[in-house]
């Protein structure tokens, strides 16, 4: 059921009087979300303001234990704290045999995805021997190669240097330009010049 | 450094001795040196312990008479008997070696332990099999759980011990270490595995099958087994260097003195 | 990956976790020869007792295997957010987590069996028996597997699983012990085991079928918590 | 913390870390009694012959348990940068592993010591072999988790571990096992035991003292690589 | 051995000649590298550049492998990527029973420590429960506690939020104000009016 916003954009994500307490603290309350196509939107709060939780929330991992509902998602990507990258496998493997389900094409379109996060070369290395930096690039990659409309990505530059921001930032203006949807969080601000709706938890914090 | 141990350049009072050790120590120490003296031992040695081996077999398999006993099928003692020796001299090389290289942090003695490894687990397998098949007749099963068998058995798990260990390490220079850690250790444990599997097979088992009397071994046996003996421990050596060799190559591949060696053949 | 290609390509990367190298399938052969040469050691030598003992010695082997193998099932996955994609991914849970399973038994299960006469002999089994022992290591080991893995997606979001999971399961290991010895033990004394047999297959059946079930939920609970 | 204060500070973190609740021991103890259960279904003998191996199954219990207990023992301080940190402590290593070691026997070794008796039991074992099962049990564990504790060092960087370290530790628990069961066994058949706990007790002085400094070089190895 | 540099300042770290090759790849090659007491310095480079094996090398837990030796160091505290925190114990205890070998005075002296890197209230909950900045935070009230005179801290504001960050930086300040010194790895800049010393890693390589 593609539902419209009042601007006429196609709605990704639809969540209302959202709540969540966590050991006996309301992180926040009634709070309502609305992503549409070609939004990107900055989930942003202080640590432990409950991003995180959230995310998880919206994406439908927690199911339980919060009010309000998401009542309406189109199918997503979710980047997490932890990076699904396993240290055995190398970058390439770490991409092909993905568990997120999502066909990502051939070697070829794989390793195209790894040089435009900056991995070329270094396809065939076990992750294990990668630096931070780059293990959690072997995840970004997947941004170059999913299709799913809507994205939620909790603090995707994370160990990730200046120029890969730069790189990163471009692809999720890009993917919004697209017809896509962006929910990221960071405690990075963008640069001035990106069109970034922000949402501030504290905001709405209890 | 993390492993104490007496080091040759701050002993006290440097005697003629130390000194000619110390410099020995160095040479061996030096991979090129190495190769070379390991490539002229192997061309006189490989040749002599063929033919040791040659001639003890002839000996033993066609020139002495059937046991009384056993028939014919105790010949398989010219293979089985020396592999099982050497296996076991094999290890305590290893472990010497290991202990070597971590004490005097010498490359080349841990390129000799690991040298060793397969070596000794080969001839370790060996001996298992020969014995398994000899015991098909012997005893009428291929596997009784006899002292010196199981003490075999074990010593077959120490070496692939290493073996897997060193396979296991991405970093090949931790590797060597970790195997010498282990080789270490080993060598306080071995006896004592070998006297509690011993005490083991006695508190359990008055002496049902017996085939320990090594002393019932007639002398037209044991000149032909002692020349397999020294065939094998020679052929061993022989392993080892061949080992040791394609290690150093490897290892040594960057430098000047391997780049002269592959463009001079 | 659309449809069976996801399915494949999970099970290349459990096979590739667990067998990165050729020599890995080997060490696990030579745990289960070093687990079977400590009995020899506690029990004594005499070639009567370990023949009478074989069946038991090779299943409790088996078990302890499976044990040790199913704990670490999921964890690794579960710890680095494997789990969280597995569960947002399109596909039905209920056939992601065969692969999982699939890889377990191959590992714990199938090459015990295989190589299972080989220790027999050595522990002075009748060769009339061995047929048996494969048999009913093969099937048992796969219901083992399964009973395993519920354990294991039940544990995995605890910090200290390591005893918990073998109080959930080993109760329900034990009549799969009881069936497959049994088995063996009827061979070895000349009686037909296929009745044991076939409640070993009838058991990993239903295993298969409604286990997968059980592992899902406990996934889905796992994550949340 | 200076001199004393941190070897005691770190032996309350292993064991909050091992025990942070109650339940935990006891679910250390049910762990023991369903895998002793397990050998009498597995192996099926009359109760007359059960009393007779008691002394090998309650000893390849503890060798199992000790060796599933080890090999966790530095991995997780090692995954979060925690063996980082007792590396660069002013503290020698040498010191500083032993409150591992110390918790690790504890909970492995002193714990089934003491409720060993009741399981010898429920095995059959002759009440005059209790004294033997206890001490041998005290003692063996020491040395065995001193020498796992090696074999962990030695494969706690090292992804696929599992396997391996029962490849490597195997071996050298064998003496303690034959040891060990031995003096039971003398117990049981009323021959003197105490030479057999000799043997241990100086096998445990011998791990003590130099197996610290293997397994120290050991860590040092793995963080390095 | 407290030697000085030209400038007097006792000298904490001194390197020379360090070069480190990994996966074929020379990382960097010949760099030196002194730091003195009262110095503030930020090791830049891009992922993989070779920051956390140069940091690692410079606490002694790299001790092979390289070239070049670490002619003096004084005693250190280091953190790593790795947090060093588990998740079973609380904040206070973690620090308690922290394995660096340090004392850390008693329970009032570290709940401020906690309450100084914005833990108030949390001394007593698992640290599993806190959000991932707060649990990195447990790790960096280690810097209110310590009383070594020389930091190595390998990218100490990964997960930190924006006002997080400007205390820590300040924290960094008074260190080597107080005659500490401080060499750090971050791919943030810090505030434009704080001293601090770049050593970029790329102008060095190889
Ligand atoms: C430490 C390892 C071993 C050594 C030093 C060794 C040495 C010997 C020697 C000297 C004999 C001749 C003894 C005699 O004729 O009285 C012998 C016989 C024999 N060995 Fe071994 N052996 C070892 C391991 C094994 C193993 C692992 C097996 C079986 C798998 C085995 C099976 C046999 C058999 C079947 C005989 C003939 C038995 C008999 O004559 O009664 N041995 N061994
Ligand atoms: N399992 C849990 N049980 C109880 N409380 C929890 C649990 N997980 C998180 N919390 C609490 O919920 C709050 C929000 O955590 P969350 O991880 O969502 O924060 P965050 O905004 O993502 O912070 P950060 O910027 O540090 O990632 C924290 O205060 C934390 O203590
Ligand atoms: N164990 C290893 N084996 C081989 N190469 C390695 C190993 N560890 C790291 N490397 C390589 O060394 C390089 C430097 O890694 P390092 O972790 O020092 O980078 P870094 O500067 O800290 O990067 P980041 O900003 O991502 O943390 C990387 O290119 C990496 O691939
Ligand atoms: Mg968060
Ligand atoms: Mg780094």
């Amino acid at each position: 059921m593609p539902s419209t916003s009042d601007a006429g954009a196609r709605v990704l994500l639809d969540a209302r009087g959202m709540g969540v307490e966590r050991g006996g603290r309301q992180l926040f309350h009634a709070l309502d979300i609305t992503v549409c196509a070609g939004e990107l939107v900055h989930l942003r709060g202080a640590n432990g303001a409950g991003k995180t939780t959230l995310m998880r929330v919206l994406a439908g991992l927690s199911r339980f234990g919060f009010d309000g509902e998401v009542a309406h998602r189109e199918r997503c990507l979710f980047l997490g704290h932890h990076s699904a990258v396993k240290p055995l496998l190398t970058p390439r493997e770490n991409l092909r045999w993905h568990p997120a389900g999502e066909r990502f094409g051939d070697d070829a379109t794989i390793d195209e995805a790894l040089a435009a996060v900056g991995l070329y070369g270094y396809e065939d290395t076990p992750a294990a021997q990668l630096s931070a930096g780059q293990q959690r690039r072997v995840n970004l990659a997947r941004l170059y190669l999913s299709r799913q409309p809507l994205w939620l990505l909790d603090e995707p530059f994370t160990a990730i240097d200046v120029q890969g921001v730069a790189r990163l930032q471009a692809r999720l203006v890009q993917h919004c330009r697209d017809g896509g949807a962006v929910l990221f969080t960071s405690h990075q601000s963008l640069d001035a010049d990106v069109a970034v709706r922000t949402l501030d938890l504290e905001a709405v914090a209890y | 450094m993390y492993f104490p141990g007496p080091s040759f350049e701050r002993s006290e009072t440097p005697s003629i001795i130390a000194a000619a050790m110390w410099t020995f120590f160095h040479k061996l120490g030096s991979p090129p040196w190495l190769y070379t003296i390991s490539g002229q031992i192997l061309r006189w040695l490989l040749p002599a312990a063929l033919l040791a081996l040659v001639v003890g077999m002839c000996w033993g398999l066609l020139f002495t008479a059937p046991d009384f006993r056993q028939g014919n099928s105790y010949r398989i003692i010219y293979i089985h008997v020396p592999a099982a020796v050497v296996a076991l001299g094999g290890y305590y090389i290893m472990a010497i070696a290991g202990a070597i290289s971590l004490i005097w942090k010498m490359k080349m003695a841990d390129i000799a332990m690991l040298a060793a490894a397969p070596v000794g687990a080969a001839l370790t397998f060996i001996a298992l099999v020969t014995g398994s098949i000899w015991g098909k007749p012997t005893w009428g099963t291929w596997w009784v759980w006899d002292a010196r068998i199981t003490s075999m058995l074990i010593l077959l798990f120490l070496y692939l011990g290493v073996m897997a260990l060193y396979e296991a390490y991405d970093n090949k220079v931790a590797a060597s270490r970790a195997c010498a850690v282990l080789a270490l250790v080993g060598t306080v444990n071995i006896p004592i595995i070998y006297k509690s599997v011993d005490w083991w097979y006695s508190l359990h088992q008055p002496a049902s099958i017996k085939f320990t009397g090594g002393s019932t071994i007639d002398p037209s046996m044991l000149y032909p087994l002692l020349l397999c003996i020294v065939a094998f421990y020679a052929l061993f050596a022989c392993a080892l260097m061949a080992n040791m060799r394609v290690t150093i190559l490897d290892r040594e591949r960057r430098t000047g003195w391997v780049r002269r060696l592959v463009e001079e053949s | 990956m659309a449809g069976e290609g996801f399915y494949r390509a999970m099970l290349r990367r459990q096979l590739a976790l667990s067998l990165r190298r050729p020599v890995q399938l080997f060490n696990a052969l030579l745990f289960f020869a070093l687990v079977i040469v400590l009995f020899p050691l506690g029990l004594g030598p005499s070639p009567e007792t370990l023949g009478e003992f074989a069946p038991g010695i090779l299943w409790i082997v088996a078990l302890l295997a499976n044990m040790l193998g199913v704990e670490t099932l999921f964890r690794s996955d579960f710890e680095d957010g494997s789990v969280d994609q597995l569960l947002l991914a399109p596909q039905p849970l209920y056939f992601s987590v065969m692969p999982y399973l699939l890889t377990q038994w191959l590992l714990a299960g199938v090459l015990l069996a295989l190589v299972s006469p080989l220790f027999g002999l050595m522990l002075g089994l009748p060769v009339g028996a061995m047929g048996a022992l494969a048999a009913s290591l093969l099937l048992g080991s796969g219901v083992m597997s399964v009973l395993g893995a519920i354990g294991a997606a039940l544990t995995v979001g605890l910090r200290r699983g390591g005893m918990l999971i073998a109080l959930l399961v080993t109760p329900f290991y034990m009549p799969v012990l009881i069936f497959g010895s049994g088995a063996v033990q009827a061979a070895v004394t000349g009686v037909d085991s296929s009745p044991y047999l076939a409640l070993l297959a009838a058991m990993l059946c239903l295993a298969v079928a409604l286990g997968p079930l059980a592992i899902a939920a406990a996934l889905r609970i796992s994550v949340d918590s």
